[in-house]
């Protein structure tokens, strides 16, 4: 490491030779397609060429949890839109393996070498850090679909997301709990070891500032733990009206299932990673009285909701969660934006994702701003009897 | 403070239970079973399934769940060590090997079972709580601290006055000599690792009912506390990751409580480390240190 | 042409990068895993000193970075370097493991880093960079690989003791494998930070690790490229399984698991050991052996070299040797007989360094008895074992060049940059090495490996070795075990040649012709005590020692 | 003359390309005490490595009872009545006196304390049953490692180098037991440095000499023989 400044120099030459050197090729380039836009517009769009849209998951490691649910929801809306006709879509799966390293490497693939028009994903927050650069580089619209921490859609023009932020659906739950609870002094409990619970922790404490609700215990956990005990004792020495949950789903059901065995009463109240019909079959009657705020719930009697629910069960043997229902939509908002102009290349969604105003989804009516922000009302669901209620 | 030093007891005994099996396999064969999570993990799933679709009772079924634990440790043998047996590089390619093994193992779960959490249905086994001199308990908790004695006990019942035990313990000095008395060393690095993933497994199926769920990671997530466990208690000691599971659950569950839980992952490794350094043989241990 | 790739292409560099950090370690035989920490605390160092704006308008700002990471990195693996490297093997890797997850911890807990939620930082590394880094490392590692430190790290790790009894301090060389390791971890930990332009704790976790651990194991280190082989192989797997179709999901890990399986089965040497055998045969020198004669004078015959007084070694209960006095001179061929379990090889063990006595004092060539064996090396004892510990893994002639270490110089930094004097100085080595392996007789065996070599032959190779660190004494344990009456002849005679030449012989052996054949003065030991010295055939003579090696006598009916 | 109980035929031994053991056969009678001498690294416990199953013979073939048990794995020879006692004795030092007979009596796991019998061979270790064997003398150890191996009731003991190491009284204890062993109708092969002993106890020996066999007669003759001397000493 001495030698870099000579010998490194020397060598990069070479290598950059060895290599080829057409890698700087500028990819930011509005290329059109004329074969990608179509004769008509809204649902009478036509457009003969296959539009590909790229999707970019965890599958397997330890986001697949979430990430075969959006598959599956995508997966889904592609079909009902093809089968509705005028549009042909192809979806091209990757599997992040919840590494940075795979999913900047999917990117990679899906803009240059598949072309495609958009991508849906990545899982997590933390890889679409660093891939949304890319995409924003090419000028490939990206959509977010459970990216939720805060900043990303200011990532730049070609970055959206259709998945409520954190802040939001906490900032509904919270006053929601306190309100139906009449709460005064909670617990807050995280895991801090995780990006993405750690940063709903943040805006947890800020909520209850602003609502001057008390924090009489606060505690943190790792997300490999295992045994929460110790931690749940402080908690239930401080005797909060409620526990403020951020954990994920791996750890949600023994945290639950510990409190309620060592004697903590009191309401428990999540965000997002909730939202999910195997926590429900998991905790049973330890998850009654579980407070959730998220951008979806089974119960909704929003538009398509029971036909997509049906529909989705009977394909794949399990029922959706909120993962399946925001990458289902995310395909609609898509086809939405496609349709505006009848045009998919780049560029047209790129300016028309951003305008979609009030779309009725099954998430309930949902805008996306030219940020990239979406704007939906979030749901604060209560487990009633083994099942989200609305609160 | 006492239900905390409860909490620590029933937290160590899990990771003691995660420990013993991986121990047991170094202890006599010198082999770092990176396999071993894996299988813990299918022991959860393995457990889970025959549940569900037998219906049969907890005391049965982990005897059920064991069994296929054995079997899968003399696969894992089979397949990860014993084609490595004399290589020069043996130990590390074992490593790596085991690594390998392992992934194709949770490659296998997700094949079988998909990426959603498993868990045992409610009323499986039904849970109670007790309340002893103001310590909180609950039944699982007490069958898991119960069971991981019996296993212990049974285990240095087995090892000590078995000749199986005599067996391995033979293997363990000496493999040489041990041939030479007669005895069949295939058999008993077989029996070895059986015995060592079967009590992997049930240690799985124990985690994944006091957790409620099972999910892929579920022995990623302790298999480094494991290490910090079978270096504290001595490599090849199974009382002393039994003592040192508890050792660290309580210091956990102390850190906890009297300091501030972020650093209650500190403290299984600074123990460890200081450890280590100070006492290579591990609090407990009378294993010379060897050569990997 | 690269369009779609270069991102892998980038992760393949970055995966080779981390290889090279276990490369190291594993090269010198050490199981150490704590690379992920060093890389953290490289990543988050560099974040306060890597500008904004790329310097002079064109060079990636993270040229600053790279230095600050290898140094941060090498700084790290050496404070975690001075109390985890008394372990070894598995204990050393689980020290090193939770070293890692202990700056795991402080890190996620830091202010500074901003905990969980990580930092984001500017993309700098663009795949050319990534590569030449590569090109650099492996540069590094090529230039190492025949150096005279290249084969301390290999001699370290075939064995230890034998290496030490070579003159390489096997402490510096494995410290010197672990802090070159952090430093390469603190480069990887930055180019980690500026591609991906995001660090979280989570990042570097024991996941980091292992797939360090697999590239580094599955690329092998027979070549010096073997952490790019592991790195492409693993990274293009991947994208087979896309080209066939396959659907992403379980069914690619399994698929890489198996190949994984496979590799590690089936290679021995990862996949290196495909291409290690395209290595070009050593080339012998041409006929100048001129530099030979700069070596240094051996001392006159008659100078005391040695003397110990009442040395004892007790294993438990067991007294090996009890009380031995022994002076030794130079020029003199100085034989150690006695019956198996009389202790000679123990009390040679002794006066080489390989064991500390438990009583007894004394010096050998000014080193003091109880010293580590490199220092006897260094001051000119040099030996060969009862059951030979040749580096198994190396050639012939690198063995034999392993045995110059004590009378060459240190190379490598000199041979990164060509520099005459570094080559002159490996030639000189490689001379001196030919020398030894003609004197034996195995010149034309140089590129095999020792496992091809017959018993004698064996032999013959370690005293090549031990003779081409130009020793002032010269300890053959042995040497003739195993050689039929042809060869143990001739190995009488080269003796005998040694000495002429002013070498100092100590050696032990149960062949007692040879030892009348070649010895000036004749030790027995039985039971850990001298029984008899002096004058060869007088000693041999004596019926306690006849009885010492034939058996207890109660007719008086033999007579030898 | 009896039927061969032990019949070792052109054994090759090799450790990778290093030949231990060139060209070795011999037989020996049932109840019969065979003695393979030589000097150090002549190949002797590569011999009975091989005939024990400890190594694999390169070429050859190993017959006992008239079976070839050439590939037959070490526990099913022990198994079947053919017993090393090993160079270095080999004791399991943190196992008790006791649980290295037992681990002896693999074979008799039905009868109760089967070890006690050994100690009416060997007092000495009734009194250290319970001890581990690791606290042993060197001579009470070389007793527990026959202690051992008779233990199995075997048919041949293979005996390398039992007296190596011991001091003069231990050896003649050795040789003692050795003695006994005969007598109860046991066959013997007797590997030992300590030639003139090992003969003196012996029918027949062998003498190698850098793998391979250089004389071998009736150990009487043997025994005056000054060429067996030369093979040692190198001086006439």
């Amino acid at each position: 490491m001495r030698l870099k400044s000579t010998t490194g120099a020397v060598l990069a030459a070479a290598a950059l030779l060895a290599t080829g050197a057409c890698v700087s090729e500028d990819t930011n380039e509005a290329s059109s397609d004329s074969a990608l836009s179509g004769s008509g517009t809204g649902a009478d769009c036509t457009i003969d060429e296959t539009v590909k849209i790229g999707a970019v998951f965890s599958l397997t490691e330890a986001a697949a949890f979430a990430g075969t649910y959006q598959q599956e929801g995508l997966a889904l809306g592609f079909e009902e839109l093809n089968a509705a006709g005028g549009i042909t879509y192809e979806v091209i799966q990757e599997d992040d393996k919840t590494s940075v390293e795979d999913s900047v490497a999917a990117f990679g693939k899906l803009i240059d070498r598949d072309e495609v028009s958009a991508i849906v994903g990545p899982t997590l927050s933390n890889m679409a850090f660093t891939t949304y650069t890319d995409a924003e580089s090419a000028g490939v619209p990206a959509l977010g679909v459970s990216t939720t921490a805060e900043g990303i859609p200011e990532m730049g023009d070609y970055i959206f997301r259709a998945s409520l932020p954190e802040e939001v659906a906490l900032a509904a739950s919270i006053p929601a709990a306190k309100e139906a609870l009449g709460l005064t002094k909670v617990a807050v409990l995280y895991d801090n070891a995780d990006e993405f619970t750690t940063s709903a922790a943040n805006t947890i404490k800020d909520v209850l500032n602003d609502e001057n609700i008390e924090i009489v215990a606060e505690e943190t956990f790792e997300t490999a733990d295992t045994d929460f005990a110790a931690q749940l004792t402080s908690v239930l020495e401080a005797e909060p009206d409620a526990v403020i949950l951020s954990a994920l789903p791996g750890a949600t059901v023994p945290l639950v299932k510990q409190a309620r065995n060592l004697g903590i009463e009191a309401p428990i109240v999540g965000g997002n990673a909730f939202n999910s019909p195997v926590l429900v079959g998991a905790l049973e009657d330890a998850s009654e009285g579980l407070i959730v705020g998220g951008a979806w719930s089974a119960a909704s009697d929003t538009t398509g909701n029971a036909e997509f629910i049906a529909n989705y069960t009977e394909k794949y043997g399990r029922a959706p969660d909120q993962f399946a229902a925001q990458a289902y939509t995310a395909a609609y908002l898509l086809d939405q934006a496609i349709r505006a102009d009848c045009d998919a290349n780049r560029e047209a969604i790129k300016d028309n994702l951003g305008q979609i105003l009030e779309y009725d989804s099954i998430l309930g009516p949902i805008s996306i701003d030219e940020g990239g922000e979406v704007t939906q009302e979030p749901v604060v669901q209560i487990v009633h009897d083994g099942a989200f209620t609305l609160l | 403070m006492l239900q905390q030093l409860a909490n620590g007891v029933f937290a160590g005994s899990i990771y003691a239970l995660f420990a013993i099996g991986f121990t047991l396999v170094f202890g006599v064969l010198r082999h770092l079973n990176l396999a071993h999570p894996a299988v813990f993990t299918a022991g959860a799933f393995i457990g889970i399934e025959v549940a569900a679709r037998t219906a049969i009772p907890i005391w049965i079924l982990f005897p059920v769940v064991a069994l296929f634990g054995a079997l899968a440790g003399v696969l894992v043998e089979r397949i990860a060590f014993r084609p490595l047996r004399g290589r020069d590089d043996e130990h590390f390619a074992g490593l790596i090997s085991s690594v390998a093994l392992g992934g194709v193992v949770i490659a296998l779960l997700q094949a079988r079972y998909g990426t959603d959490p498993q868990h045992f249905a409610a009323d499986y086994f039904p849970n109670r709580l007790f309340e002893v001199a103001g310590v909180r308990v609950t039944l699982t908790q007490l069958v898991t601290l119960g069971l991981a004695l019996v296993l212990m006990l049974g285990l240095a019942w087995l090892v000590s006055a078995t000749s199986l035990g005599r067996s391995m313990r033979a293997v363990a000095e000496n493999p040489t000599a041990a041939k030479v008395l007669g005895v069949n060393v295939g058999r008993v690095t077989a029996g070895t690792y059986a015995l060592s993933s079967a009590l992997g497994t049930v240690a799985g199926a124990l985690l994944a009912l006091n957790l409620g769920q099972a999910g892929r990671d579920l022995g990623a997530s302790i298999e480094l506390v494991g290490f910090a466990v079978i270096i504290l208690g001595g490599l090849g000691s199974l009382w002393g990751a039994m003592a040192a599971g508890v050792v660290l659950g309580v210091a956990e569950a102390l850190t906890i409580h009297l300091f501030d839980s972020t650093w209650k992952s500190m403290v299984a490794f600074a123990l460890l480390f200081a450890v280590l350094v100070l006492r290579p043989r591990g609090l407990f241990g009378h294993v010379k240190v060897r050569e990997v | 042409m690269l369009a779609g790739y270069d991102a892998l292409i980038t992760t393949i560099a970055l995966g080779a990068i981390l290889a090279y950090s276990f490369h190291v370690v594993l090269m010198a035989g050490q199981l150490s895993l704590g690379q992920a920490g060093f890389a953290s605390l490289a990543a988050y160092v560099s974040t306060l000193v890597v500008p904004t704006e790329p310097i002079a308008g064109s060079i990636s700002p993270v040229i600053v970075g790279l230095p600050m990471g290898a140094l941060v990195g090498a700084a790290a693996a050496f404070v975690v370097g001075l109390p985890v490297l008394r372990l070894r093997g598995v204990f050393l890797a689980i020290a090193t493991i939770a070293s890692a997850e202990m700056i795991r911890v402080l890190i996620n807990n830091a202010e500074w880093t901003n905990g969980a939620l990580g930092m984001r930082l500017d993309r700098w590394v663009t795949f050319d960079f990534a590569w030449a880094v590569v090109a650099v490392l492996a540069y590094l590692f090529w230039r190492l690989g025949p150096s005279r430190s290249g084969r301390a790290f290999a001699a370290v790790r075939e064995d230890e003791l034998a290496a030490g009894s070579m003159g390489v301090d096997v402490a510096r060389t494995r410290m010197a494998s672990f802090v070159a390791s952090g430093a390469i971890a603190g480069v990887y930990g930055v180019m980690f930070a500026y591609f991906f332009g995001r660090i979280t704790p989570v990042s570097f976790d024991f996941s980091l690790t292992v797939s360090g651990l697999v590239t580094a194991v599955l690329g092998g280190y027979l070549v010096f490229f073997g952490p790019v082989l592991g790195a492409v192989f693993l990274g293009a797997v991947p994208e087979v399984q896309n080209a066939l179709g396959l659907e992403a999901g379980w069914i690619h890990p399994l698929v890489t698991g198996v190949l994984l399986l496979a590799v590690i089965l089936f290679l021995p040497g990862g996949l290196s050991t495909l291409f290690a055998r395209l290595r070009p045969a050593p080339a012998r020198p041409g006929p100048d052996y001129a530099p030979l004669d700069a070596l240094d004078p051996l001392p006159d015959p008659g100078t005391p070299l040695a003397s110990v007084t009442g040395l004892a070694k007790s294993y438990g209960a067991v007294n090996a040797v009890r009380g031995v006095d022994l002076e030794i001179r130079a020029g003199e061929v100085l034989g150690v007989i006695g019956p198996n379990g009389a202790g000679k090889t123990t009390l040679v063990n002794m006066i080489s360094g390989l064991e500390p006595p438990t009583a007894g004092e004394g010096t050998v060539l000014g080193v003091p008895i109880g010293s580590r064996p490199h220092r006897f090396a260094q001051a000119g004892v040099s030996r060969t074992f009862q059951h030979s510990k040749l580096f198994e893994r190396l050639t012939v002639l690198d063995n034999v060049l392993v045995g110059t270490h004590v009378v060459s110089r240190s190379t490598y930094l000199r041979r990164l940059l060509w520099l005459p004097s570094a080559r002159r100085d490996e030639r000189r080595a490689l001379a001196l090495a030919w020398a030894q392996l003609e004197r034996v007789g195995l010149a034309d065996r140089a590129a095999a490996r020792p496992g091809a070599l017959s018993y004698g032959d064996r032999r013959r190779l370690e005293i090549a070795r031990a003779l081409a660190a130009h020793p002032t004494l010269l300890i053959l344990d042995e040497p003739a075990a195993g050689m039929n009456h042809v060869e143990a002849l001739e190995l009488a005679g080269l003796i005998r040649g040694l000495a002429d030449d002013g070498v100092t012989v100590l050696f032990i052996e149960h062949n007692v012709k040879m030892v009348l054949d070649a010895c000036t003065r004749l030790v027995v030991l039985d039971f850990g005590e001298v029984i008899a010295e002096g004058e060869p055939r007088e000693v041999a003579a004596d019926p306690r020692v006849v009885e010492a090696y034939l058996g207890t006598e109660h007719e008086e009916s033999e007579h030898v | 003359m009896s039927e061969p109980i032990l019949e070792v035929e052109s054994l090759k031994v090799a450790y990778g390309r290093v030949q231990a053991v060139r060209d070795v056969s011999f037989s020996v009678p049932e109840g019969g005490l065979l003695a393979l001498v030589g000097a150090n690294g002549a190949g002797k416990s590569s011999v009975l490595a091989a005939a024990s199953g400890l190594v694999r013979p390169a070429a050859g073939r190993i017959r006992f009872q008239g079976e070839d048990v050439t590939r037959r794995p070490a526990h099913r020879r022990v198994a079947a009545g053919l017993v090393l006692v090993p160079e270095g004795r080999q004791i399991l030092g943190t196992l008790t006196v006791a649980e290295n007979l037992l681990l002896g009596a693999h074979r008799r796991r039905r009868q109760a304390a089967p070890e006690s019998e050994m100690y009416d061979l060997f007092p000495v270790l009734a009194e250290r049953r319970a001890l581990p064997a690791g606290s042993l003398s060197g001579g009470e150890q070389q007793m527990l490692a026959i202690a051992r191996a008779m233990i199995a009731r075997p048919r041949v003991v293979l005996l390398d180098e039992p007296s190596m190491g011991l001091a003069p009284k231990m050896v003649d204890e050795v040789f003692a037991v050795i003695e006994k062993i005969r007598a109860s109708g046991v066959t013997v092969v007797l590997v030992e440095q300590n030639a003139r002993r090992a003969l003196r106890a012996a029918d027949t020996g062998h003498v190698l000499e850098t793998g391979e066999i250089a004389h071998s007669g009736p150990a009487s003759e043997l025994l005056q023989d000054p060429r067996v001397v030369k093979a040692y000493l190198g001086v006439e």
